[in-house]
């Protein structure tokens, strides 16, 4: 047990897979010899050697064929799309291929892969190192959609996804790698080790597909987040002195739909938030879902506090997140309705 | 537009346009082929630097009249090139088959491999039978090369109720990884890739069996070429790349798709692979140069591109209509002739073959097909009532299940 | 004034346009002298000569990139994807170029494109032949998205969309090319010279983007749809003697929220219907958007009527297909909670 | 994995490797290029096929001690080399101060081509001031060449109130479509197939102008890259695709991008288009070559890949520290030396320049951009407080703002 970074979660995760299935191995722009440009293959390719760990080819579109081919073959590829800016090239060969390939052979091939992608603003990256692209792979009927909130369950959530014998589309909040971080820019950040969650163990444990994580108990409004939000919306609570029930999805596709529906059915209020912009974002299915499920239950209409329809801004980063005042002020309005 | 007025040597778009359209009579003029037997054949370890001329010429075996020649002539017993013709004449009355059958109402979809079967039967010869192959839409004659039940092709083409993709697919989206036959995917180009990929899971776990893919020379122009050739050149992966260019994508010729400045075998130059350039329609070549890349993949000496030079013989699918934009008789008159002639007329000439016993073989052939059709056909055909359960629909998705496909399945049972 | 199919009325529009104006051009897979599979660019090349109507290599993202550049440069190309299921290659450049052009150089360069691309399943296309990707691009600002469901509309929409200076993507529902269809795929279908909007001008006319068309007026429900299913939802309501209004979208992204609201606001009652698997289609967008604006109105749950989140099989199209009893049964519920 | 026991000649994976890491010293053993004047200069209607070779060589005009030797010896004034020198000094100081501006906390980025001054000054002075440029992140050159304000590319890395751009795009993103640079792109190679395309519809315009696009080494892998490469080869584009070979992407050297078996220049053979390879840090050279292509281009004999072999002299970026992946002195012992050393000695050996006027010009470009640094930074440099209102945010999206930008914009406000 030993305090990590979500960085070092990953590392660990990824260590623990190499060591106990020779299947396993991981590769992508600069995570050979340099271990990432985050950090999070480092020490890989030394320990394990060029073979399992390597730098690939700048193609994304072949760096996922690559992929399928070799899970095809039996092996448990993890593949690193730089930042998630970059999975367009590839996004064919996940659509098209591997989310498809199980059906399309009733069975035959199937494509045991996993897609690590760092996501998400706020490291004033512009445009094309802030994207949050996960609507476009919640869509996929054969794709599994994971994002992680914390050390902990980046590690055990990385390991189910490697496992898991379907594609799985594992997303990387990249503003909290290396510490929470509660939407707050102008505040001092604090590091992961003050965080309960950044206690991790160095040996193998998962964390089950499919299950969300009720990260704040409450009887006034639910709070659906994941990744960075969470943390944000955590804050916006304690902020406001508000009793919210903040649920931490941790899985988009399939999405803990119990979890959900039992909170919201107490609390007959739903605010949800992310940092994707708005229009068909994964805050409008999850939107559809509550009000399909809850609707009698429902108090006041569900609201959506997400990044704007705008590309990602550079010098107005902090206008475009969504902050905790403005999830406050959506809490608020459903409150008062 | 900033300014429509022309100036002096001002700039103009070049679109390519193919030598004859409806009506013209097919042009093949100027064209020039190396003799049969005239090609070198390089050592198995040859550098690639070595061989960037085989881009540019195209090596053949067997002459018009049947004759063996040339250091590319493969040791392959007569034995062997019975069962080669033999597995040719089943797959064009199979393909006869079914295209008819579409014709027919019997399904939605067919695709011929109509004057090119010496390339998919050749090469499913020359490599092992474990050897993986991740081919394009027109390669069904690898499935029946290597033994897999005709009838089931034809259950896969039936969508009925033993086909084992389970009515799922598109016609001749076949997969059976028994075989070493990758699921086909209806995106041109993406299994290129994804060979690359299996080759390279082989390597590193340094197992024997190498990969082979096969695409057109329209496929060619997609990023997907790119990325095998890169990563193929790159980690050195024991695959052989087969370019089938059969002069035509759907509509447009193969100047569309870059054939017009140089050989699509050329492209393997730019990546420092070795290219090899071979007549399509020359069983024994084609056998020849499948032998030579593959033992070199074997090898661990990394891969090889290789441009099968043929024609399609028929519309590019049933959706598909040829005389609107190509000459009628191009096919016929294609100056390298038909494959499956061509090896019986060297069986022939080597004593080892007769018009009598090809009569024989093809009505052998013609009549499989049609019993098995038959016996297919009684399972059923694509219609109106499917054959398979609409529980079916929401399996395979994902290995388990999850909630919302069971809420799915249930509501669509309710309807 | 003549009875057009809707690919005639395409064509017709295409015609007009580059008649008109010397900076259209149109090209694509096959479209140059083969006119296109599906011959909407028939006799363009005949007519036009092959700079401004011709073949492109198969390479959707080359086709996209290419046409961004020439509208940089200043044209206004048209181009045809083959199938939509077969854009995703050209995603890449659609969604981190088109759309972006405009933002990231503060107007300086921008790319007046339309993307051509047929749609939706129905004609036994199997996977790859059947798709219903709008969503991949509702969810991407700086583009937008239209739909026609009649000659008369795709005409006058594609003329919008060539004039409009921003990116604008094009479905075309191709199993109502020919005809309309009802949703009952075992009965008689008719031609589309027996329905009034077959009746299209040859010249040139438009319709403005972001705005819907009430096809059926109602007091009971409103049905929001577009493409294909505006006919399969108005047979539904016919077959069940509904008193259903039905909302014909056309604009996708900007949608017309005014109309949906009204109706809403006067019904109370809301079915969405599309062909695109669910989880994250349109529909989940149209859904959160109607239950943010007119919660206090409705008197129950917003329904979907949708394709399953499965990949579109082969044989068993008709179940997959929203056909019109699954529509029925919807607003049967809507009507009877 | 079906199989790990190693068989007897099992298959290996083969992963390229550097010749040296840190730790090591920097290893050039083996390279040996043609002596600079040694390559002839085709005729500019050359045909692509006769230029293969040019892909496996390397156009040099200067020698090491600054003559400037053979038939690529480009007729440019002393005047226009003392201006492109100045340049690349201007250039140099500007990447220097702007380097350290993001380390002092004044932006958040940026991206210097140190080492690669002589690829986008004496392009940009070889083509014609209205060529369209389609450049990567490392071709600020090419407006400081077309005398694009300095002042104003400093507002756009301090994304201050005059940033053309808005505060929108990271620093480096520049755009200037009256000085014929495109906006640059986050996402690697994308420019790459517009530039083919804006050189379509120049020539489908029947204009004069052509256009020229960059791209590194490690973006050629791209698919943007193959689609370009096959665009402008079938309809013969007026474009000039130039890859900067700087040996390294981010951590990864060419041989992952493919250079281990080959050139980039052989890339062009593989569509062939006629390759020109030259030394990068050759002013000369570099200026002749493009003119070359240019020429070419103009005649409407279509499209030129130039691969400019060079070295990345400085950190990919400021997030990138070079010393955790490559000997820290590899740079400096580039056996083609400095592009700005290598044109003084050249002006200085034929008596247009000296030390002294070479120290003042060093002096000047380092006072210019001090000067302007100081006007740039009173305006503001990227900090807490956004120089552009929250309302910006939401302009620019489409050309007229959809009603839910309107709202959402309102909403913002009300926050
Ligand atoms: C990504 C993609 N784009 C377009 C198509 C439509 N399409 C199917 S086959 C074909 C022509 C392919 O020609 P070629 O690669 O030469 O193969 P051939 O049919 O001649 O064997 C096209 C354009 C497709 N299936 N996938
Ligand atoms: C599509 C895409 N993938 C990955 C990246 C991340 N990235 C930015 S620069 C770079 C290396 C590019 O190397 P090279 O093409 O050689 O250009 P250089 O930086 O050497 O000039 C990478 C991987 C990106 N920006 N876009
Ligand atoms: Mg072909
Ligand atoms: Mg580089």
């Amino acid at each position: 047990m030993a305090s990590m970074t979500m960085i070092q979660a990953l590392n660990s995760a990824l260590d623990n897979m190499m060591e106990r299935d020779p299947n396993v191995l991981t590769f992508g722009e600069d995570v050979g010899y340099f271990g990432g440009v985050f950090k999070v293959t480092e020490h890989l390719q030394k320990k394990y050697g060029a073979k399992r760990c390597f730098d690939a080819p700048i193609n994304e579109n072949g760096i996922a064929g690559v992929a399928i081919g070799m899970a095809a073959y039996g092996l448990r590829p993890v593949i690193e799309i730089q930042f998630a800016d970059y999975m367009y090239p590839a996004y064919d060969q996940l659509v098209s291929e591997a989310a498809r390939l199980r059906y399309r052979s009733a069975g035959d091939f199937t494509s045991p892969l996993t897609v690590r992608m760092p996501y998400g603003g706020g490291i004033r990256g512009g445009q094309t190192h802030s994207q949050s692209p996960e609507a476009l792979f919640t869509h996929v009927a054969g794709l599994k959609t994971v994002i992680p909130s914390t050390p902990y369950d980046a590690k055990g959530l990385l390991i189910s996804c490697i496992e898991d014998d379907d594609p799985v589309i594992f997303m990387e909040p990249k503003r909290i790698y290396n510490g929470p971080f509660d939407g707050f820019h102008d505040r001092q950040v604090s590091p992961w080790s003050k965080h309960p969650a950044s206690e991790v163990p160095d040996s193998y444990y998962k964390i089950p597909l499919g299950k969300a994580n009720i990260v704040r108990e409450g009887e006034a409004v639910t709070v659906l987040a994941y990744g960075t939000m969470v943390h944000v919306a955590l804050a916006a609570a304690e902020e406001a002195g508000i009793d919210a029930e903040v649920i931490d999805l941790r899985t988009l596709v399939p999405v803990d739909i119990e979890a959900i529906e039992a909170s919201v059915e107490k609390t007959g209020r739903c605010v949800i938030v992310h940092e994707a912009t708005r229009t068909s974002g994964y805050g409008a299915e999850l939107s559809a879902l509550v009000q399909e499920r809850c609707f009698y239950k429902l108090e006041a209409p569900i609201q959506r506090v997400t990044g704007y329809d705008t590309p990602y801004p550079h010098s107005l980063e902090w206008e475009y997140f969504p902050t905790p005042p403005r999830i406050i002020k959506a809490l608020r309005r459903v409150l008062e309705s | 537009m900033d300014d429509m007025s022309r100036k002096p040597n001002a700039l103009d778009l070049h679109i390519p346009k193919p030598r004859a359209r409806p009506g013209d009579k097919p042009d093949f003029s100027g064209w020039s082929f190396p003799e049969p037997g005239a090609t070198p054949k390089p050592d198995v370890d040859e550098a690639a630097v070595e061989m960037r001329d085989y881009a540019y010429g195209l090596i053949r075996v067997l002459d018009m009249e049947g004759n063996a020649l040339g250091p590319w002539t493969p040791s392959i017993s007569a034995e062997d090139l019975r069962r080669g013709l033999k597995n040719m004449l089943l797959l064009r009355a199979y393909d006869e088959r079914m295209h008819r059958a579409q014709r027919q109402g019997k399904t939605s979809f067919y695709m011929q491999s109509l004057g090119e079967e010496a390339i998919s039967i050749a090469q499913a010869m020359a490599l092992s039978v474990d050897d993986m192959c991740f081919p394009s839409y027109r390669q069904q004659g690898i499935l029946i090369a290597r033994g897999y039940p005709l009838v089931d092709m034809m259950h896969q083409i039936y969508s009925n109720a033993r086909d084992p993709m389970k009515g799922r697919q598109l016609p001749v989206m076949y997969s059976s990884k028994k075989d070493g036959f990758f699921t086909i995917s209806g995106n041109l180009a993406t299994q290129v890739p994804q060979a690359v990929g299996w080759a390279m899971a082989s390597a590193y776990s340094n197992d024997g069996r190498i990969a082979a893919t096969w695409l057109g020379d329209g496929s060619t122009a997609e990023g997907d070429f790119h990325a095998a050739m890169t990563f193929a050149a790159v980690y050195r992966a024991p695959v052989i790349i087969n370019v089938v260019n059969n002069q035509w994508a759907i509509s447009s010729f193969q100047g569309i798709a870059g054939g017009e400045n140089t050989t699509f075998a050329a492209r393997a130059v730019g990546y420092g692979m070795p290219p090899l350039r071979v007549d399509g329609n020359d069983f024994l070549a084609v056998y020849a140069v499948t032998q030579w890349a593959a033992e070199r993949a074997r090898l661990n000496l990394g891969p090889t591109m290789i441009e099968l030079f043929t024609y399609r013989g028929g519309p590019h699918s049933t959706s598909d209509d040829p005389a609107r934009y190509r000459p009628a008789d191009e096919g016929r008159q294609w100056p390298l002739g038909d494959p499956i002639e061509r090896l019986r007329d060297h069986l022939v000439s080597l004593g080892e073959w007769s018009e009598e016993q090809h009569r024989q073989a093809q009505e052998e052939a013609i009549e499989t097909v049609r019993a098995t059709g038959r016996e297919a056909e009684k399972v059923g055909v694509l219609g109106p009532g499917a054959a398979h359960s609409r529980e079916s629909m929401f399996e395979d998705v994902y290995k388990e299940m999850p909630w919302h496909l069971r809420e799915q399945r249930d509501e669509a049972g309710e309807a």
